[in-house]
């Protein structure tokens, strides 16, 4: 990337309004992109869809805040697609309905859901801290040391599933994703509570300094004493649980799950953050910027459907978009010298 | 006996592939002392800090706290056994506020709802009495981005104070201070002192040396030569032992005449209204002009935008009377010009590629075969010769330039602009972390240089440099230009007068 | 036909020819592992040629390859069994078109080639006679599912919701460029159409196969058009799950707010959603009668016969028919 | 400061060989992994096998040596794989029998196979210069903008095949792949002369010393007079016109081409550079292990499926075995302590 001379000095005539326009160019970026497409068909900004696209939002921004913890320490974690395929898949085993025909254990007693899914949380979870250690001790690159998890969990996931999908999930686990809480769609609200917990975790925690301070300089985290190791294997462990998380929520949210779950999510997730300003080498991210970078996908993904583009075409209009948000976001970053 | 010292490093040896970097060292610290610890550039001082604060682990020998023998492994146990450090190269972590990087490692907290949480109020007040008590101007919100090299060294200065440990190791604490912050620190350091803190101090500034410290460690060579009380010390003693051979002159004789006008500045005014404005000089064949002023004076940003690298807002460069437009480094070095910069980590070095590309990348244009093949041979043997002259240390060019010690970089990369025989230079606090030895050998480059009509401009915040070395001194304040000395009569207090005149 | 090369060309005891108790090796290249149908069809063959084993005294051992969607991957696992000296190569390609490569790489090592679900070009499959396929016809499923549509259409005038006489449809299509995708869109319509009725896409869109992708477009079409759709189809079973997923959160399938939904596959979910009333209808694509047809003209050619195998069209074409299903004749495949 | 030679030192003979072992760690790690797997199956050394493997290689290192650049200069290149999928597309679709069936172009004339190859090098080209413009001057981190335009390559592709695969290729197009001259599989011959033009331009050029600079410190290139974007810009050229070229040599492979074409293999691509020992922080990487990680790569793949390993088991030991060989390599970087 480019060079960012150290001694950036804010120019005084850099008027006030475009400042404010370029820190927040990606909030900007949203509202345009929504009211655009809101204008183009009406449905768009219907109640109903804005709640579909933040039920499809919640689980992405769970798999997205995971991977931040990643990115915000200079590493990445390429295996978050499949632990969602795992997961979702592991916590659908075990809340099919008692009478479908096809149940994966055949006298699974009725568990509480909420049993599957911190099953799911805590593989997750296990897988992250198989990822961190590997990274943190190992001296593994992230990247490959995620890239193999990433091949190896899709290996487990076909040998638990057989390549069969997974169906007759109980209405009570599917009802978790499609009920409400007081209007609030229980998944947004799921979402909001990690959202927030996260945020507090990124800016009032130590753990959460350490995250910025090991992605900004690692050997100055290190002469400053904090255990750069022990806090990665933190990070890739709080990841895998979150998307352990998700892989429950999204099998409750489809009904059912499949080893196929879940491709290509993390570069999605990666992508939402980048697009939210985390920056990819290191110590730089913000909470509502990852936020406001999911929403920004599937803003696009649902606005281009309902707009009816047609599917090849998406793709183009998606890709087009997505570099000139950043183009127009990053320029803070540059501002003269 | 041991109890008179709080610490002990007993028989210290460590090496690297290819060096010998400490051999048998033996160093004993009293309490409420300043213990200088000199040596010229790799002769392993901060290698030996390392070892203490728990960086490199010995292959030999043992450290001994308070008549304890410790093993520290982690910086953190370093910390926790009361050690504290000012690393030699500055360790901010960039974009996080200036309280975050003091207390970063034992943020003080509170419980929301039960929640450990950092108090960032009660951060902030600390922060904010540490400065106070150091005098250190910087606003404890401030992200350390947008702080200058100097105001980076006086947060490193204060966290390390910060943690009120027995012992706080300072490695080049004022390589990048100037002369006020310099005596602030020394204030510091005596403050400490009473308070029965025991410090290692690190420079290559030997005046420094003289003033500060109780006690002077000598090195050479990874190996201790002897400590002694500094009243038995001299400037020409310290280097004697430092060098092995006598030096009796700290800047060579220079007789040059400045010719003809070779660049001329006009009204160059920064596009930031905060920085330099209406600069207006010339600059001689043959001429060292030296450029002094306070921290924050623009100087650096008055060369950087010479060279292309910052923007312009107005004003004109002309180089032998021809007006030029410089709007990339790549632009200046067709016009002849190099700028060595100031700050050797971010603009300087290629850390991971070796001394050989190091010295080369600048000058790659003049060893090409066929406009685009790198000719080994000749590209080899001039940067053998540039090693050669400026006796930088290495185990071979083939080596990775971070493994280097701080001065033997910044040898190096002075070498990449000689390579590209520029016919004005731009040093920017060229001796920065430099040892006397070395800096002996840059002036008599420097001189050389002049001798055969290339011209000089030297940014230094080192008075004795400055005058030392400059035919003329354009001195700046805030951003202008508020004088000009002629070498010969310069002195501290005239420099100092214009370099205060608006503030 | 006529006696392959010798069974195991790295097995001396199998000079003897067609002794009970040889060694086959069968080479089976699968377009993608993952599939839930082409999962299915390899567990059959596997089931089969362990029985066939027990039965005759053969060794007969499968190895099975993914090729990962990627036609350059299957090509480098084909190169790999043929170097290998096996017997017989099943290969599932990924891209029907680019069999040539393989046949001219299999002709030249005289190792005889099953193709199965995913048919070569005629003029390739003439290029040998030692060439077989099995599979179904992909047109097929597209036109069950019309058809399973227009049944529905006939006896449910409400089906009309807006009464215009013509079906507004939307289409949850496969992974571009799957052939199954491809043959199941374009049918299913036409189906539809020869039965005299017209039909308007209201929105088509690629779901990938996948039900969460199934669910997220018919919730964005649902916004959309709401209650203009009258049916959905889905390229694959999936997709028509996710996109119930999606109908039950906008209040379908409670009172008498209902929506057709057909796919293809009857995978366990989907017959499920079918007795529960949520699944008009699918299509069988017969895995256990595909699997069981490869290994045995696999076995035959191992052993120099010709695969004498009923029905076998042209003297290489093996057809198993998909079937619909519904509610009404569910439970003979369950 | 002594320097001193080790020699000279007691005790060196063991650390002289760990030295040795662990600079070479990749190499070796590809000795053992062949010879086990020789040595379980003793097809696997046959001449005919090891053809096999480096055929296949062939082609992925000409990606690899393109991703390659973008690495070393702090970047990455997401777009390869689609990239690879367009052009063989259109290589193949301007190489159809003149009596195929389906052809796409109907009444095209019988062209030179050079002219369809140059094409895919020429577009691949563009694209590249496209990516590093956006990356170089509109300073969009390479992930972003590179996996954008992932995307927009994957949409024109689909829309150029209308997603319908492309078959019929001449046979002097498909000759080109699986001939050889001199015994050697021209593909090989191919890569061969590649590998030797990138070691050369790297080792040799003054464009190569500024790949490395720029990777190595992006501003101190600057200030060195090295034209920073630019060189970028170029940089993601090559990469692209080397896709081009991996896109021809693929559809001439395997005799035909579709939009799936080249799925993730930018992964594998950066996944062997990281192998190798390209740093995925830049600045580091040097052709020889580049080369070795991809054969790493195949040898792996094409082992077990000779080996038999069940596939799911496949993906499960492939990861394992690249983590541990990367965990064994990475040694070196931090011997020192
Ligand atoms: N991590 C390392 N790897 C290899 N060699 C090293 C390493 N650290 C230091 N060295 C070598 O050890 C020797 C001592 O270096 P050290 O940094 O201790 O010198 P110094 O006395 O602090 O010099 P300066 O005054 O220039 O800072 C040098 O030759 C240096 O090249
Ligand atoms: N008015 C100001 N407002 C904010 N920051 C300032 C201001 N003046 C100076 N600074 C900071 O102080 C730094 C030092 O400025 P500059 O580098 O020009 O001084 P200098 O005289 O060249 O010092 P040095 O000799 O250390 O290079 C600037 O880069 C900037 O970060
Ligand atoms: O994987 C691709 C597809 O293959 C089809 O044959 C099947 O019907 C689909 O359900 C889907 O699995
Ligand atoms: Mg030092
Ligand atoms: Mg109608």
């Amino acid at each position: 990337m480019a060079i960012t001379k150290p001694k950036t000095k804010p120019g005084l005539q850099t008027s006030e309004l475009k400042t404010i326009l370029s820190n927040n160019a990606i909030y900007i970026v949203l509202l345009v992109l929504s009211l655009t497409i809101g204008i183009l068909n009406k449905n768009f900004l219907s109640p109903s869809n804005i709640g579909n696209i933040l039920r499809i939002s919640s689980v992405r921004m769970i798999i997205a805040l995971g991977v931040s913890g990643a990115l915000i320490t200079r590493g990445t974690d390429l295996s978050a697609g499949r632990v969602v395929a795992l997961t979702a898949c592991i916590s659908a085993s075990l809340l099919q309905r008692p009478d479908y025909a096809y149940k994966i254990y055949e006298n699974l007693p009725d568990l509480p859901i909420i049993l599957p899914i911190l099953l799911a949380v805590l593989i997750g979870t296990i897988i992250g801290i198989i990822n961190g250690t590997i990274i943190a001790y190992l001296k593994v690159p992230a990247f490959i040391a995620t890239l193999g998890m990433q091949v190896i969990v899709y290996g487990f996931a076909c040998i638990y599933t057989n390549a069969q999908p997974i169906g007759g999930l109980r209405d009570d686990f599917t009802n978790l994703a499609s009920g409400s809480m007081l209007l609030i769609p229980n998944l947004v609200l799921i979402a909001a509570i990690i959202i927030a917990a996260i945020w507090f975790m990124y800016n009032h925690t130590q753990f959460g300094k350490y995250i910025y301070a090991i992605g900004g300089n690692p050997s100055a985290a290190e002469v400053s004493g904090v255990k750069v190791e022990p806090t990665l294997v933190k990070v890739y462990a709080l990841a895998g649980g979150l998307y352990g998380l998700a892989g429950a929520l999204l099998a409750a949210r489809t009904g059912g799950a499949t080893n196929n779950y879940g491709l290509m999510y993390e570069l999605d997730a990666i992508a939402a953050c980048t697009i939210g300003g985390v920056s990819t080498s290191g110590g730089i991210g913000r909470v509502s910027g990852i936020i406001t970078g999911v929403l920004i996908f599937e803003v696009l993904s649902n606005g281009l459907v309902i707009l009816g583009v047609s599917a090849y075409w998406q793709q183009v209009i998606k890709g087009i978009i997505i570099i000139t948000a950043v183009a127009f976001d990053i320029r803070k970053y540059f501002a003269k010298r | 006996m041991t109890q008179e010292h709080i610490l002990e490093m007993q028989n210290i040896s460590k090496s690297f592939p290819g060096v010998q970097a400490l051999d048998n060292v033996t160093l004993k610290l009293k309490p409420g002392t300043v213990h200088a610890l000199v040596g010229e550039n790799g002769a392993g001082k901060s290698t030996l800090m390392k070892c203490l604060f728990g960086l490199y682990t010995p292959d030999k020998g043992h450290i001994i706290l308070d008549g304890k023998t410790v093993e520290l492994k982690t910086a953190k146990d370093a910390i926790e056994n009361g050690i504290s450090m000012i690393h030699q190269e500055l360790q901010p972590i960039p974009h996080r506020s200036v309280m975050e990087n003091i207390w970063l490692g034992r943020f003080p907290t509170k419980k929301i709802i039960g929640i450990p949480a950092v108090d960032h109020k009660k951060m902030y007040k600390d922060t904010k009495t540490l400065m106070e008590e150091l005098k250190i101007d910087i606003n404890p919100t401030t992200l350390v981005s947008k702080l200058s090299v100097s105001q980076i060294q006086a947060v490193e200065i204060a966290k390390a104070v910060s943690y009120k440990s027995k012992i706080i190791i300072m490695d080049e604490p004022t390589s990048s201070l100037t002369e006020n912050e310099v005596e602030n620190l020394f204030r510091i350091i005596k403050d400490l002192k009473a308070h029965g803190v025991a410090i290692i101090y690190i420079s290559h500034k030997i005046e420094e040396i003289l003033e500060i410290s109780d006690e002077v460690t000598i090195m050479r060579d990874g190996k201790k030569i002897g400590t002694w009380p500094v009243q038995e010390l001299t400037i020409d003693t310290i280097i004697t032992k430092m060098v092995g051979r006598e030096l009796t002159h700290r800047f060579p004789p220079r007789k040059n005449i400045p010719g003809e006008t070779i660049m001329k500045v006009e009204n160059l005014t920064s596009i930031n209204p905060r920085s330099f404005k209406n600069v207006t000089f010339d600059l001689k064949r043959g001429e060292v002009l030296g450029i002094g002023g306070l921290v924050g004076a623009q100087r650096t940003e008055l060369v950087e935008a010479i060279f292309g690298i910052r923007n312009i807002s107005k004003g004109k460069i002309y180089i032998k009377d021809k007006e030029v437009t410089i709007n990339h480094p790549f632009d200046a070095k067709q016009k002849g010009l190099a700028l060595l910069t100031e700050d050797r980590r971010s603009t300087g070095i290629f850390p991971m590629l070796s001394v050989e590309e190091n010295v080369l990348i600048a000058a790659l244009h003049k060893y090409l075969k066929l406009n685009f093949i790198v000719d080994k041979k000749t590209s080899s043997t001039a940067v053998k010769a540039a090693v050669k002259k400026l006796q930088i240390k290495t185990p071979s060019i083939k080596t990775q330039i971070q493994y280097l010690s701080g001065g033997n970089q910044q040898k190096a990369i002075f070498s990449r602009w000689l390579l590209t025989e520029p016919e004005i230079l731009i040093l920017d606090e060229p001796t920065r972390g430099i040892d006397v030895g070395a800096k002996y050998e840059i002036y008599t480059i420097i001189t050389d240089l002049t001798r055969q009509g290339k011209s000089i401009i030297m940014i230094s915040s080192e008075m004795p440099e400055l005058i030392g070395m400059s035919d003329r001194i354009m001195v700046m304040c805030e951003g202008k230009v508020s004088g000009f000395i002629d070498g010969k009569r310069a002195n501290q207090e005239t420099i100092m007068k214009y370099a205060t005149q608006f503030a | 036909g006529g006696g392959g090369q010798p069974a195991g060309g790295d097995n001396e005891q199998a000079e003897g020819g067609e002794k009970a108790g040889s060694e086959i090796k069968i080479g089976l290249c699968l377009y993608k592992f993952d599939d839930t149908f082409i999962s299915t069809v390899r567990q059959a063959i596997e089931k089969d040629a362990a029985e066939k084993s027990k039965a005759t005294g053969d060794k007969i051992t499968i190895n099975a390859v993914d090729g990962q969607g990627q036609q350059a991957t299957q090509n480098d696992q084909v190169d790999t069994f043929i170097t290998q000296g096996y017997d017989i190569i099943d290969v599932n390609m990924v891209d029907r078109t680019a069999a040539s490569v393989i046949i001219d790489k299999a002709k030249k090592a005289d190792i005889p080639i099953v193709f199965f679900n995913r048919e070569p070009v005629s003029e390739d499959m003439d290029k040998w006679d030692k060439l077989y396929y099995v599979g179904a016809k992909a047109e097929e499923s597209g036109t069950m599912q019309g058809s399973i549509a227009v049944e529905y259409w006939k006896n449910h005038p409400e089906a009309d919701k807006n009464g215009d006489g013509i079906m507004q449809y939307v289409m949850l299509e496969g992974e571009p460029g799957h052939q199954d995708a491809i043959l199941r869109t374009e049918y299913s319509i036409k189906a539809v159409e020869e039965a005299g009725i017209k039909t308007e896409k209201l929105a088509s869109d690629t779901g990938n196969w996948q039900r969460a992708q199934g669910q997220e477009k018919m919730a964005a079409w649902l916004s959309a058009f709401g209650d203009k759709i009258e049916v959905v189809f889905a390229n694959n079973d999936d997709m028509a799950l996710g996109a119930i997923e999606a109908l039950k959160a906008a209040g379908y399938f409670q009172g008498d707010k209902y929506m057709p939904v057909i796919g293809v596959d009857a995978t366990a979910p989907a017959l499920d959603a079918l007795a529960d009333g949520k699944l008009l209808g699918t299509v069988l694509n017969d895995a256990k009668g595909q699997g069981n047809a490869i290994l045995e003209i696999s076995y035959a050619l191992a052993k120099g016969k010709d695969p004498e195998l009923e029905g076998l069209t042209d003297g290489k074409y093996c057809w198993v028919p998909y079937q619909p299903v519904t509610k009404e004749n569910m439970d003979q495949f369950r």
